[in-house]
C-alpha cells in the first residue's frame, strides 16, 4: 500500500501544481513547490514497511514491492533527490513550471521504476523518466539546450525502442510476467535475443562508450539540481534494468563475459581521456560519470564469467552505485555554489573528489576494493586487476582537473546552499553504514591500503610531469563524436529536404470558387454532335431499320 | 377479267402513292393523296366490303383531304411554306433508307403472302355468334357488341385528339384563319340543298348500319362533311369558346357507351355487355354525333362553332 | 378476295414508299401524308391476309380497319394542328433545319 | 368484386375526363380528384386476388378471347398498375400547383391527364393485340398533348418529332399484328403464343412489333427523341413521361418476348437486346454527365436506366425477371421524384443550368434532399429499391457467369454516381459571391411548399422499396413467364 | 427481459439518431434551441439504450431484430459482444462530439444540414456495428458513405469538393468490389449470419482458390474505409471537412467501420482457423505493416496539423488489421481493443486541432508555437493523445502495442515487433516536435485569428476534449479493470479461440 502511495504522491503533486498554474493560482503553486523536496523521502517508507502490493486494475496488472537488488539505488534516490530538490526549491527562479513538470515527472517515473514488480510497470516508469528528463535538459531554453535535448531525445528513444523490442519478445511467451519470476527461472533467455536488446537499451541510459554521446551534452546543460539528479540517480536506472532483465545463465560462453569486461574497462579509460580534454567543470564531471559506469559494467560482467556470484555482485555494485551517486550529486551541487569562493568550500569540494578517486579510508576505497575483490573472483588475466587500478589513477587525474576548474569559480555572491554540505556528509557516511549493514568484510589489511595508494601516487607524479612539460592542453568539443555525426545528418537531411522540396504539399488553400463542370474537350464536342445527329429523323429511321434487320436475322437463323 | 381490274387498281394505288409522296409540289401531293384515297375506296369495294369503302371515301379521302387542304392553306397564310434547305446529310442517308426500306418491303411482302390462307378461328366464331345478336351487319356486331372496348377507346382517342389540339393552340388565339366565304350565288343554293341531304343520308346510314353496310362512323363522317361545307360556305364560323351543347356532343359517344356498359355491369351482366338492338342504336347515334362534331371542330381548328359571324 | 397476293404486294410496295418518304421528306405535311398512306397499306394487309370465311372476307378485320381509320384521322388531325402551331411559332415546317433545340 | 375494380380502373378516369371537358371551370376540381384518388383503393382487391390466384382474367362484353377482348392481370401487370396509380396520384397532386383545376389551361391539362391514366390502365389490363394498339395510340396522343400544354417552341418541335416517331412505331406494331392475325387467326397475345412456332412469318411479325415498341420506348440507338421531349416538358409531364409512358412500351416488349415467343428459344436475339440495353446504360450515362442543364441530365439518365430493363433478356431467369420488374417500379418512383425536384429548382431559381445553380441548396433544402434520395435509388446504393434490383441482377449475372453483364451493371452504377453527384456538389457549393454577401443571414429557405413534400414522398417511396421488397418479390415469383422455371 | 423488448431494442438503438436527424432537418436553420435539444436528447437516449442493451448482453441474452429483406436474405441487427463494443464506443463518442460540434459551429452556417447528416451518419455507424449478416453490414456501410459525403463538402470550397470527389471515387469503387465479393460469397455459401469463429469453417476447404479471391475482394472493399495502403489516399484529402466531422467520422465512424468490417470478415465469416489454413493472415499483416510505416513516414512531411493527424490515422488503423492478421488470441485482442483506444486518442487530437483552428485560426504546425501557454487545457489533451499515439504508457496506445507485440511473438512472427518499434519511433518523430512547439516555444506576438468567443463555446469544446482525453488516459491506466475495453475484448476473443 505504501508503495502505491509513493508512486501516486508525485503525480498528484504534479497535477495539483499544474492546474494551479493553469488556473493562475500562483500563491497555491508556491506552497505546493515547498512540498516538492520532501516527496523523494517517501521512498524510504516502503523500504521500511517492506510491503508488496498487487493491483489488477492499473495498466496490465501492476505489482509493487521492494526487493534486495533495488535497495541501494532506492536509498541513493531518496537522499540525492531530496537534497537536490531542496536546492532547486530556492535556486530555480525562471521557467519554474517547465522545470517542476520535468522534475516531478522524472520523480514519479523513478518511483514507479524502483517499486515496480512487473515488466509493464517497470517500462512505464522508465518511459516516464526518460521523457521528463528531456524537459529537465531543455529547461534553460538556450540553443545549446535545444541541441542537447534533441540528441538526448533521439538516443533515449532509440534506447527505449530497443527496450520495447526486448520486453515484447519476453511478453510473447510470459505475458506481463512479474520480475521475480523473470529472475527466478530465466528459461525465456534462450528463446530469443531479448536479453541483448535489453542490454543495449539500458546501456544507452548508462552511457556506455559507443552510446554515451548524449550524456556529456545533456548533463552539463541542465540546471544544477537537474544535472545532479541526472548524473547521480537517473543513470543508475540503467543499472537496475541490467540487474533485472539481463540475467546470466550457468553455462554462459566465456567470450561474452570477457567482451563485457573489455567494454567496461574501455569505457572507464575512454571517459577519463575525453574528460581531460574538456574545459567546463560540469562536462568533466559528466565524463567522470561515464567512466564510473564503465567500472560498473566490469563488475556486472563478472556474473557472466563465474557462476553463482550474483549476491556478491549485487552487494558490490550496489555499494559502488550508492557511493558514486552521492558523491557525484554533491559535486554537481557544488557547481551551483561557486566552490572556489573560499578555502572552506574548496575543502568541501575536495572530499567527494578524493572519494571518487578511491583514496584510502574514503567510501571510494571501500567500493573500489569490493569491486576489485569481485573482479578477482573471475578467472581473468592478471592484466585486468592491473588495469582496474590504473582506472583509479585515471579518475584521480580527472578529479585533479575538476579541482583545478573548481578553483577558478570564485564568484562570492552565490551563497552556499546547506544542501551541498549535507550531501557531502551523506556521501561520506552512508556507504560505510550500508557496507556494515550489508555485512561486507571490512579489512584494513595493509595490502588493500597499499593497493589503493600507489595509483594515487602515480597520478600525482603524472600531474607534476604534465604541468612541467607543455602546459598546452588538448581541446575537444563537448560530446566529441556527436559533432561529426550531426554534421553528417544535417548534410543528408538537406539533400533529402531538397529532394522532397519538389514534392511539397499540394497547395490546397481554401480557394472557394464554386465547382463548375470542366470545359468540353474536343472528344466531348464530337460526342454531343453525334447525339444531335441521332435526333434527326432519317438517322433514327436508319438505325431502326438496321436494328430490326439484325434482330430479324438473329432470331430467324441464330435461334436453333 | 377480275384479275385485270384488281391489277389495275393495285398498280394505280402504288403509282398514286408515289406521286403523292415523292416529287412534285406539295399541293399536287395533297391532290394525289385524295385520289389515292378514292382508289383505296375502290379497292375496298373490290374486296367486298362496302362499309370500308364508304368509310375510306368519307373519312380517308374526304375529311383527311379537307384537313390537309386547310392546313396547307394556313401554312401558306402564315408564309411558312419556304422549302427547307436541302441538308447534305439527307442526300447521303436517302440511299441507305431507300435500300433498307426496299429490303423491308420484300420481307413484309414475303411474310404477308405466307399469311394468306383460310380465315382464322375468330372469323368463324364471329359468323356463329352474329345471329344471336339480332344484327345483320357483322362489322357493326364486332364494333358495338363483340369488341366494343376498341370502339369505346377509339372514340376516346378522337376526344383526346380534340383536347390535345386545343392544348396545342394555347390560350392566346381564338381560332386559326379560315379562307373567306365564297358569296357567289350558286354556292348558297348548293349549300341549301346539300346540307339537309347530308343529314338525311347520315340518319339513313345509321339506321341501315345494323343490317346493311353503314354505321356510326360513316354517318358521322357524312355529318362532318356537311359541317365543313357549311363552314366553307360561310354559314358556320369558329368561335373562341365551346358552347355547352357542343361540349356534350363531343363527349356524348364516350359517356353513353361507358354508361350503358357500366349499368349492365351493375346489373350483374359482364362488363360492356349490350342488352339489345335498342342499346346498339342509342350508342350508334351518340357516337355519330360525337364523331361529326369532333371532325368539324378539328377542321375549324377552334374551340367552338357559332351560326353568327364574328364582327 | 381474288388474287390476294396482288393486293398484298401492292400494299407492301405502298408501305415501302410511305416509309421512304416519311424518313426522307423534308416537309412535315408530306410526312403526315406518308403516315396516312402507310396506315391504309397496313389495313389492306390486315383484311386480305385474314383470308375468306365461307366465301366472304372475314368481318372482324374489317371492323378493326374501321377503328384504325378513325384513329388514323384523329392522329393526323392532331399532328396537323401541332404542325400549324409549330409553323406559327417557329416559322419552319420541317424538323430538319432546326438548330440544336435544347440550348 | 374484381370486375368492378377492373372497370373502375379504366372507366373512372375516362368518365372523369369527359366530365372535366364538359363541366364549368369551378366544378372541374371535384371530378379530377374523384377520378384520380380512388385508383389505389381499387387496386387493393385486385392485389389480394392476384396474390391468391396468381392470375385474374375477365372477358370484356362477355365474349371469350378469339372473338372478344380479354383482360388479364398477373403479377407483372399488377406491379406496373400500382406504379401507374401512385404516379398518377402523387404527380397529379404536384401538378395541381402549376395547373390548378380551375384555371383555363387546367381544364385541358386534367382532361388529358385523366385520359392518359385511363389509357395506361386499359393497356396494362388488356391481353388483346389490337386493343393494345388502340390504347398505345391513346397514350401517345394524351402524352404529347400534355407535352405541348405550355407551348414552348422547343417543346413543340420535340413533340412533333416524338409524334412522328411514335406513329411510325405504332404502324410497325400494327403491321406485326396484321401478320399475326393472318397466321394465328386470333388477336389474343397468349393464344397467339401457343399457336405460333418460330417460323418465318411469326418471327417477322415479332421483329416488326419489337421495332415499333423499341422506338416508342427510346432504347439506345433509337433514343434520339427522348431527351428533347422529356427535357423540355413541363415538370409533372416529364415525370409521368419518364416514369410511366416510356416504361409501358418496354412492358409490351417483355410481354411479346417472354409470353408470346416464350418457347421459341431465340438464343442469339436475346443477347442482342441485352447489348442494346448495355449500350443504353453506358451511352446514356456518359451523355448525362456532359449535360449543362439539369433536366436534360435527368432525361439522359432515363435513357440509361431503360438500358437496365433490357438487361432482362440476356439474364433470363427467376432472379433476372424479378430484378428487372423491381427496377421498373423503383426507377419509376425515383425518376418521378427527381423530375419534380428539378422542376421545383427550375421554378424557384429561374434556370436549371448547372453553372448558375451554385449554393441553391440554401434556398431549396427539401428539393436538394429529394434529388439526393432519388439519386441514391438511381445509383443502386442500399437501402434503396435500386439496390435491391441491382443486387438481384448481379446474382442473376453471376449465376450464368455473365461477366460482361456484371461489368456493365457495376459500370452503370459508378457512371450514375459520376453524373448524379456533380449537380449535388454544385447545389451545395458556396459561391464566392454569395459568401461575400453572407454577412446577413443566409438567403432564407423557401417555405415548406407541399409540392416539395410530394416529391420527397415519392423519393422516400423509392427508398422504402429498398427496405420492404419481400412482398413484391414474392408476388413476382408467383407470376413467372412460361419460359422461365422458378 | 421480455422477448418483444429484445426484438425492438436493436432497431431502436439504430433509429433513434435517424429520427433526430429527420427532426433536425425539419426544424430548419433558424430554430437553434430546438436543434440543440434534439441533438443532445438523441445522443443521451442512444447512450441509455446502448447501456440497456449492454446489460442484456451481459445477462447472456442476445437481442436481435430480423426483417425479411430479399427472398432468403434478412436484415439482421444483433447485439453480440463485438457489436456492443463498437456500438458503445460510437454512442459515447457521438454524445461528446455533439457537444463539441454544437460549440464549434456556434458561429457556423448551414448547421441544420450539418447536424441532420451528422445524426444520419451515426445511424449508419450504429447499423454497421449491429449488423448481423454481411448484407445488412453492406447496406449500412454504403449509407455511411452517403451520409458522410455532404459533411465532407460542408464548407463548400473547391478543396472540399476535390476531397469529396476523391472520397467518393474511392468508396464507391470499393463498394462495387465489395458487392461483387459479397455476391460471389452468397453464390458459394448461401446467405448466412455472422457466427463467432466463422460461418465458412464448415466448408472444409472445398473452394480454396475462390475463397481466397473473395477474401481479397472483401478486404479491398473494407480496405478503402480502413485506409489500407494503396486505398488510403482519400483520408488526408478528406481532412478539409470541419473539425467535428474529421473527429467523429475520419477518426471513429468511417475509418472504424472499415476496420470493424475487417474484424467481422476475418473473425465472423472466415474464422481464425480458416484464415490460418488458407494462409490469408500473412498478406494482411504485410499490407497492414507497410501501411503503418508508410502512414508514419508521410505524416513526417505534412505541414498541416489535420493532414498529419490524418496520415497518423492511416497508420494507426492498420494496427487493427495487423492484430487480426497475425491471428492468435493475444494479437487479436490487441487488434480489436485498438478499435477503442485509437478512437479515443484520435478523437481527442482532432478535437484539439479543431479548437486551435476555430479559436486561434491555427492550421499549420509551425503556427503552434507557445500555444501551451495560451490554451493549457487543450494542449494537455493534445499531449495525452499524442503520447498515446506514440505508444508511451500509461496512455491507451501502449496497451495495444504491448498485446500486438506479445501476440506476434507468440505466433512466431518476431519481425512484426520491428514494425511496431519502428512505427513507435516514427510516431515520436512526428508528434514530439509538435509537443515541443506547443509547450516549449515562445508564443508569437499575435495569433492568426482571435475572434471574440462566447464562454459557452470555449467550455463546450475544451470540455469535450478533456472528457475524451481523460477516457483515453483512463482506458490505458486502468486496463486491468473488469469493465475496461481490454477485458471486454478478452471475452470476445475467447469466443474466437475456445
Amino acid at each position: 500500500m505504501s508503495a502505491l502511495v509513493a508512486v501516486i504522491v508525485p503525480l498528484a503533486l504534479l497535477l495539483g501544481l499544474w492546474s494551479a498554474m493553469a488556473l493562475g493560482a500562483v500563491r497555491l503553486a508556491g506552497q505546493l513547490l515547498r512540498l516538492a523536496p520532501w516527496v523523494p523521502l517517501l521512498l524510504l517508507w516502503p523500504l521500511v514497511a517492506g510491503s508488496a502490493g498487487e493491483f489488477t486494475w492499473p495498466l496490465l496488472g501492476m505489482r509493487l514491492g521492494v526487493d534486495a537488488t533495488v535497495v541501494p539505488v532506492l536509498v541513493l534516490a531518496a537522499l540525492a533527490w531530496s537534497a537536490a530538490g531542496w536546492f532547486a526549491g530556492s535556486r530555480i527562479t525562471e521557467g519554474r513550471r517547465w522545470f517542476w513538470t520535468g522534475w516531478l515527472g522524472a520523480l514519479a517515473g523513478m518511483h514507479l521504476l524502483l517499486l515496480a514488480g512487473d515488466m509493464a510497470s517497470f517500462y512505464v516508469g522508465y518511459a516516464l523518466l526518460s521523457l521528463s528528463a528531456y524537459l529537465l535538459v531543455t529547461q534553460p531554453g538556450s540553443d545549446e539546450a535545444w541541441r542537447a535535448g534533441r540528441v538526448y531525445l533521439i538516443m533515449a528513444l532509440a534506447g527505449e525502442g530497443a527496450l520495447l523490442v526486448g520486453l515484447l519478445l519476453i511478453a510473447g511467451s510470459l505475458g506481463n510476467a512479474p520480475l521475480a519470476e523473470l529472475a527466478a527461472n530465466p528459461a525465456w533467455v534462450t528463446e530469443s535475443a531479448a536479453r541483448w536488446w535489453l542490454l543495449a537499451g539500458f546501456a544507452v541510459k548508462l552511457g556506455i562508450l559507443p552510446l554515451h554521446l548524449w550524456l556529456p551534452l545533456a548533463h552539463p546543460v541542465a540546471p544544477v539540481p537537474a544535472s545532479a539528479v541526472l548524473s547521480g540517480v537517473i543513470v543508475k536506472a540503467g543499472l537496475l534494468g541490467w540487474l533485472r532483465f539481463v540475467p546470466a545463465l550457468e553455462g554462459e560462453p566465456q567470450f561474452i563475459g570477457q567482451a563485457l569486461l573489455a567494454l567496461g574497462l574501455a569505457t572507464a579509460l575512454g571517459g577519463v581521456a575525453l574528460g581531460l580534454c574538456q574545459t567546463r567543470l560540469k562536462t568533466v564531471l559528466a565524463y567522470s560519470t561515464i567512466s564510473q559506469m564503465g567500472l560498473l559494467l566490469t563488475g556486472f560482467a563478472v556474473a557472466f564469467l563465474v557462476a553463482g556470484e550474483r549476491p556478491a555482485m549485487l552487494a558490490a555494485l550496489g555499494l559502488f552505485a550508492l557511493h558514486h551517486g552521492l558523491n557525484k550529486a554533491s559535486l554537481f551541487l557544488a557547481c551551483g555554489c561557486a566552490p572556489g569562493a573560499s578555502p572552506w568550500r574548496l575543502a568541501l569540494f575536495a572530499l567527494p573528489t578524493l572519494a571518487l578517486a578511491a583514496a584510502p579510508l574514503t567510501s571510494g576505497y571501500l567500493a573500489k576494493t569490493a569491486l576489485k575483490d569481485l573482479v578477482a573472483l573471475a578467472p581473468t588475466l592478471p592484466l585486468v586487476s592491473l588495469v582496474l587500478s590504473l582506472t583509479s589513477t585515471a579518475t584521480a587525474l580527472l578529479m585533479w582537473k575538476a579541482f583545478g576548474l573548481a578553483r577558478t569559480q570564485t564568484d562570492r555572491s552565490i551563497g552556499l546552499h546547506p544542501a551541498w554540505p549535507l550531501l557531502v556528509v551523506a556521501g561520506v557516511l552512508v556507504p560505510w553504514v550500508y557496507a556494515l549493514a550489508g555485512g561486507l568484510a571490512l579489512e584494513f589489511a595493509p595490502d588493500k591500503l597499499l593497493a589503493s595508494l600507489w595509483p594515487l601516487g602515480l597520478a600525482a607524479l603524472l600531474v607534476l610531469a604534465w604541468t612541467r612539460l607543455s602546459g598546452a592542453a588538448v581541446r575537444l568539443p563537448e560530446g566529441d563524436l556527436v559533432v561529426p555525426i550531426e554534421r553528417l545528418v544535417s548534410l543528408l537531411g538537406g539533400r533529402l529536404r531538397r529532394a522532397n522540396g519538389t514534392r511539397t504539399e499540394a497547395s490546397d488553400d481554401e480557394d472557394d470558387t464554386p465547382h463548375t463542370p470542366g470545359q468540353a474537350s474536343r472528344l466531348v464536342a464530337q460526342l454531343l454532335q453525334l447525339e444531335a445527329l441521332q435526333r434527326r429523323l432519317p438517322v433514327a429511321g436508319l438505325a431502326l431499320l438496321a436494328v430490326g434487320g439484325l434482330l430479324w436475322l438473329l432470331t430467324l437463323f441464330g435461334g436453333r | 377479267m377480275s384479275l385485270a381490274i384488281d391489277l389495275l387498281i393495285a398498280t394505280g394505288l402504288v403509282v398514286l402513292a408515289w406521286q403523292a409522296l415523292v416529287g412534285g409540289s406539295l399541293f399536287r401531293g395533297i391532290v394525289m393523296f385524295i385520289v389515292f384515297g378514292l382508289t383505296m375506296a375502290l379497292a375496298w369495294a373490290r374486296l367486298g366490303s362496302p362499309d370500308l369503302a364508304m368509310a375510306e371515301a368519307a373519312i380517308g379521302a374526304g375529311v383527311t383531304g379537307a384537313l390537309l387542304m386547310i392546313a396547307y392553306w394556313r401554312l401558306r397564310a402564315l408564309g411558312a411554306n419556304r422549302p427547307a434547305p436541302r441538308s447534305p446529310l439527307r442526300a447521303r442517308v436517302a440511299l441507305g433508307v431507300g435500300l433498307l426500306s426496299a429490303v423491308l418491303v420484300a420481307m413484309i411482302g414475303l411474310a404477308a403472302v405466307g399469311a394468306i390462307g383460310p380465315g382464322g378461328e375468330a372469323g368463324q366464331a364471329l359468323a356463329e355468334a352474329l345471329p344471336a345478336t339480332g344484327l345483320g351487319n357483322p362489322i357493326t356486331g364486332v364494333l358495338v357488341i363483340f369488341r366494343n372496348l376498341d370502339t369505346l377507346l377509339e372514340v376516346a382517342v378522337l376526344l383526346a385528339a380534340y383536347v390535345a389540339s386545343r392544348a396545342v393552340m394555347g390560350d392566346d388565339k381564338a381560332a386559326l384563319p379560315l379562307p373567306p366565304a365564297q358569296d357567289a350565288p350558286l354556292v348558297g343554293a348548293l349549300v341549301a340543298v346539300l346540307a339537309p341531304l347530308a343529314v338525311l343520308v347520315a340518319i339513313y346510314l345509321l339506321k341501315a348500319g345494323s343490317q346493311l353496310p353503314g354505321g356510326a362512323f360513316q354517318a358521322g363522317a357524312v355529318l362532318a362533311a356537311g359541317g365543313v361545307l357549311l363552314m366553307l360556305a360561310g354559314r358556320l364560323h369558329p368561335a373562341p369558346l365551346c358552347g355547352v351543347g357542343l361540349r356534350i356532343a363531343l363527349v356524348a359517344g364516350t359517356v353513353v357507351f361507358s354508361g350503358v356498359g357500366l349499368i349492365m355491369l351493375a346489373l350483374g351482366q359482364p362488363l360492356l355487355a349490350i342488352p339489345g338492338t335498342w342499346a346498339v342504336y342509342l350508342i350508334e347515334t351518340a357516337m355519330m354525333i360525337s364523331i361529326g362534331a369532333t371532325l368539324v371542330l378539328l377542321f375549324a381548328g377552334s374551340a367552338g362553332l357559332t351560326g353568327t359571324p364574328r364582327r | 378476295m381474288s388474287h390476294a397476293e396482288v393486293w398484298v404486294i401492292a400494299a407492301a410496295a405502298v408501305f415501302g414508299i410511305g416509309l421512304y418518304s416519311l424518313l426522307i421528306a423534308s416537309h412535315l405535311l408530306r410526312q403526315l401524308i406518308a403516315i396516312k398512306v402507310m396506315g391504309s397499306a397496313i389495313f389492306l394487309v390486315l383484311v386480305v391476309a385474314a383470308g375468306p370465311i365461307d366465301g366472304a372476307l372475314d368481318g372482324l378485320p374489317k371492323a378493326l380497319v374501321l377503328t384504325g381509320i378513325v384513329i388514323a384521322i384523329s392522329a393526323i388531325a392532331f399532328a396537323l394542328a401541332l404542325l400549324v402551331r409549330l409553323a406559327e411559332v417557329t416559322g419552319s415546317t420541317s424538323l430538319e433545319d432546326e438548330a440544336d433545340d435544347d440550348r | 368484386m374484381i370486375a368492378e375494380a377492373l372497370a373502375g380502373l379504366v372507366f373512372l378516369p375516362l368518365l372523369a375526363a369527359c366530365a372535366v371537358a364538359v363541366v364549368p371551370k369551378r366544378a372541374v376540381g371535384v371530378f379530377v380528384w374523384s377520378g384520380l384518388l380512388p385508383l389505389p383503393a381499387l387496386l387493393l382487391p385486385l392485389t389480394e386476388a392476384v396474390w391468391r390466384e396468381g392470375l385474374v382474367r375477365l372477358a370484356v362484353a362477355g365474349f371469350a378471347s378469339p372473338l372478344g377482348i380479354e383482360w388479364r392481370v398477373d403479377a407483372l401487370a399488377l406491379v406496373v398498375l400500382w406504379l401507374n396509380a401512385l404516379i398518377a396520384v402523387f404527380v397529379g397532386l404536384y401538378a395541381a400547383r402549376d395547373y390548378p383545376p380551375g384555371s383555363a389551361r387546367g381544364g385541358r391539362f386534367w382532361a388529358l391527364w385523366l385520359l392518359l391514366t385511363s389509357a395506361m390502365n386499359a393497356l396494362l389490363l388488356s391481353a388483346d393485340l389490337f386493343n393494345l394498339f388502340v390504347t398505345l395510340e391513346l397514350v401517345t396522343l394524351a402524352a404529347i398533348g400534355l407535352l405541348v400544354i405550355d407551348g414552348k417552341p422547343a417543346a413543340l418541335r420535340a413533340a412533333m418529332r416524338y409524334l412522328l416517331l411514335a406513329l411510325l412505331g405504332s404502324l410497325f406494331y400494327l403491321l406485326g399484328v396484321a401478320l399475326i392475325y393472318g397466321q394465328a387467326g386470333t388477336l389474343d397475345l397468349y393464344q397467339a403464343g401457343e399457336r405460333l412456332g418460330p417460323g418465318l412469318l411469326p418471327v417477322t411479325a415479332l421483329v416488326l412489333m419489337t421495332m415499333g415498341l423499341l422506338v416508342k420506348s427510346a432504347i439506345f440507338p433509337l433514343h434520339g427523341w427522348l431527351p428533347a421531349a422529356h427535357g423540355n416538358a413541363p415538370g409533372p409531364v416529364s415525370a409521368v413521361l419518364s416514369a410511366m409512358v416510356v416504361k409501358v412500351s418496354v412492358y409490351l416488349i417483355w410481354r411479346l418476348w417472354l409470353w408470346l415467343a416464350a418457347d421459341w428459344q431465340p438464343a442469339w436475339a436475346l443477347p442482342l437486346l441485352g447489348l442494346l440495353g448495355a449500350g443504353a446504360i453506358l451511352y446514356g450515362s456518359v451523355l448525362a454527365f456532359l449535360q449543362v442543364r439539369l433536366k436534360m441530365m435527368v432525361a439522359y439518365s432515363t435513357v440509361a436506366q431503360l438500358g437496365y430493363l433490357m438487361l432482362l433478356f440476356p439474364l433470363l431467369g427467376p432472379l433476372g425477371y424479378s430484378a428487372a420488374s423491381y427496377h421498373l417500379l423503383s426507377h419509376g418512383l425515383a425518376k418521378a421524384a427527381m423530375f419534380l425536384a428539378v422542376s421545383n429548382i427550375l421554378a424557384v431559381m429561374g434556370t436549371d443550368r448547372l453553372d448558375r445553380l451554385a449554393g441553391a441548396d440554401r434556398r431549396l433544402p427539401l428539393d436538394t434532399l429529394t434529388l439526393a434520395l432519388a439519386g441514391v435509388s438511381i445509383l443502386g446504393l442500399p437501402p434503396s429499391g435500386g439496390f435491391v434490383s441491382k443486387w438481384l441482377m448481379l446474382q442473376a449475372a453471376w449465376a450464368i457467369d455473365g461477366w460482361l453483364w456484371l461489368a456493365v451493371i457495376l459500370a452503370g452504377g459508378l457512371l450514375a454516381a459520376a453524373y448524379l453527384f456533380r449537380p449535388l456538389a454544385v447545389l451545395c457549393a458556396r459561391p464566392a459571391t454569395a459568401q461575400a454577401a453572407d454577412d446577413g443571414s443566409p438567403p432564407s429557405a423557401t417555405g415548406l411548399h407541399w409540392s416539395g413534400v410530394v416529391a420527397l414522398l415519392l423519393a422516400l417511396g423509392a427508398l422504402a422499396a429498398g427496405l420492404a421488397p419481400a412482398p413484391v418479390l414474392a408476388l413476382l415469383e408467383r407470376g413467372l413467364p412460361p419460359g422461365i422455371l422458378p | 427481459m421480455n422477448s418483444t423488448l429484445l426484438f425492438w431494442l436493436p432497431l431502436a438503438v439504430v433509429m433513434v439518431s435517424a429520427l433526430a436527424g429527420i427532426g433536425i432537418f425539419m426544424a430548419g436553420e433558424q430554430r437553434q434551441g430546438l436543434r440543440t435539444m434534439l441533438n443532445l436528447f438523441a445522443a443521451v437516449a442512444k447512450l441509455v439504450l446502448v447501456g440497456v442493451m449492454g446489460l442484456a448482453v451481459l445477462g447472456g441474452e442476445a437481442p436481435e431484430f430480423r426483417m425479411a429483406l430479399l427472398p432468403g436474405l434478412d436484415l439482421v441487427l444483433r447485439a453480440d459482444a463485438l457489436s456492443m463494443l463498437f456500438a458503445t464506443l460510437s454512442a459515447v463518442l457521438w454524445l461528446v462530439t455533439t457537444v463539441y460540434a454544437i460549440a464549434y459551429l456556434e458561429r457556423g452556417a448551414d448547421r441544420a444540414r450539418f447536424f441532420g447528416f451528422f445524426s444520419l451518419c451515426v445511424t449508419a455507424t450504429m447499423g454497421v456495428a449491429m449488423a448481423g449478416n454481411l448484407l445488412t453490414f453492406f447496406i449500412f456501410y454504403e449509407l455511411l458513405t452517403l451520409t458522410t459525403w455532404p459533411l465532407v463538402i460542408h464548407s463548400g470550397t473547391r478543396a472540399a469538393f476535390a476531397g469529396a470527389r476523391t472520397y467518393l471515387v474511392h468508396t464507391l469503387g470499393a463498394s462495387a468490389v465489395f458487392l461483387v465479393g459479397m455476391v460471389w460469397l452468397y453464390g458459394l455459401t448461401g446467405a448466412q449470419d455472422f457466427i463467432a469463429g466463422g460461418t465458412l469453417a464448415a466448408l472444409q476447404l472445398e473452394y480454396t482458390l475462390q475463397l481466397k479471391v473473395i477474401f481479397g475482394l472483401l478486404v479491398i472493399g473494407m480496405g478503402v474505409k480502413a485506409a489500407l495502403f494503396p486505398l488510403h489516399s482519400w483520408l488526408p484529402r478528406a481532412m478539409v471537412a470541419p473539425a467535428p466531422v474529421s473527429a467523429l467520422l475520419h477518426a471513429v465512424a468511417v475509418v472504424k467501420a472499415g476496420a470493424f468490417g475487417l474484424v467481422r470478415v476475418v473473425e465472423d465469416i472466415y474464422g481464425p482457423e480458416l484464415i490460418a489454413a488458407l494462409g490469408l493472415g500473412l498478406p494482411l499483416v504485410i499490407i497492414a505493416g507497410f501501411t503503418i510505416l508508410y502512414g508514419s513516414v508521410l505524416a513526417l512531411y505534412q505541414r498541416d496539423i489535420k493532414k498529419r493527424l490524418a496520415y497518423s490515422t492511416v497508420s494507426q488503423v492498420s494496427y487493427i488489421a495487423l492484430g487480426i492478421g497475425i491471428g492468435g488470441p493475444i494479437a487479436t485482442i490487441g487488434g480489436i481493443v485498438h478499435l477503442v483506444h485509437q478512437g479515443l486518442m484520435k478523437i481527442a487530437l482532432f478535437f484539439c486541432a479543431g479548437i486551435y483552428a476555430n479559436l486561434l485560426g491555427i492550421k499549420k504546425i509551425d503556427q503552434l508555437d507557445g500555444v501551451g501557454r495560451r490554451m493549457p487545457w487543450t494542449s494537455l489533451c493534445f499531449s495525452i493523445g499524442a503520447l498515446g499515439m506514440i505508444g508511451l504508457p500509461p496512455v491507451a496506445g501502449f496497451i495495444t502495442k504491448w498485446y500486438l507485440g506479445a501476440g506476434a511473438v507468440a505466433v512466431g512472427m518476431d519481425w512484426v515487433i520491428g514494425i511496431l518499434v519502428a512505427s513507435t519511433l516514427l510516431n515520436a518523430a512526428y508528434f514530439l516536435p509538435v509537443l515541443k512547439r506547443i509547450w516549449l516555444h515562445a508564443p508569437p506576438a499575435a495569433w492568426p485569428a482571435d475572434p471574440t468567443v462566447s464562454l459557452l463555446e470555449v467550455r463546450g469544446m475544451v470540455g469535450a476534449a478533456l472528457v475524451v482525453a481523460a477516457m483515453a488516459l483512463g482506458v490505458g491506466l486502468f486496463a486491468g479493470h473488469p469493465l475496461s475495453p481490454l477485458n471486454w475484448v478478452t471475452g470476445i476473443a475467447a469466443g474466437y479461440f475456445p
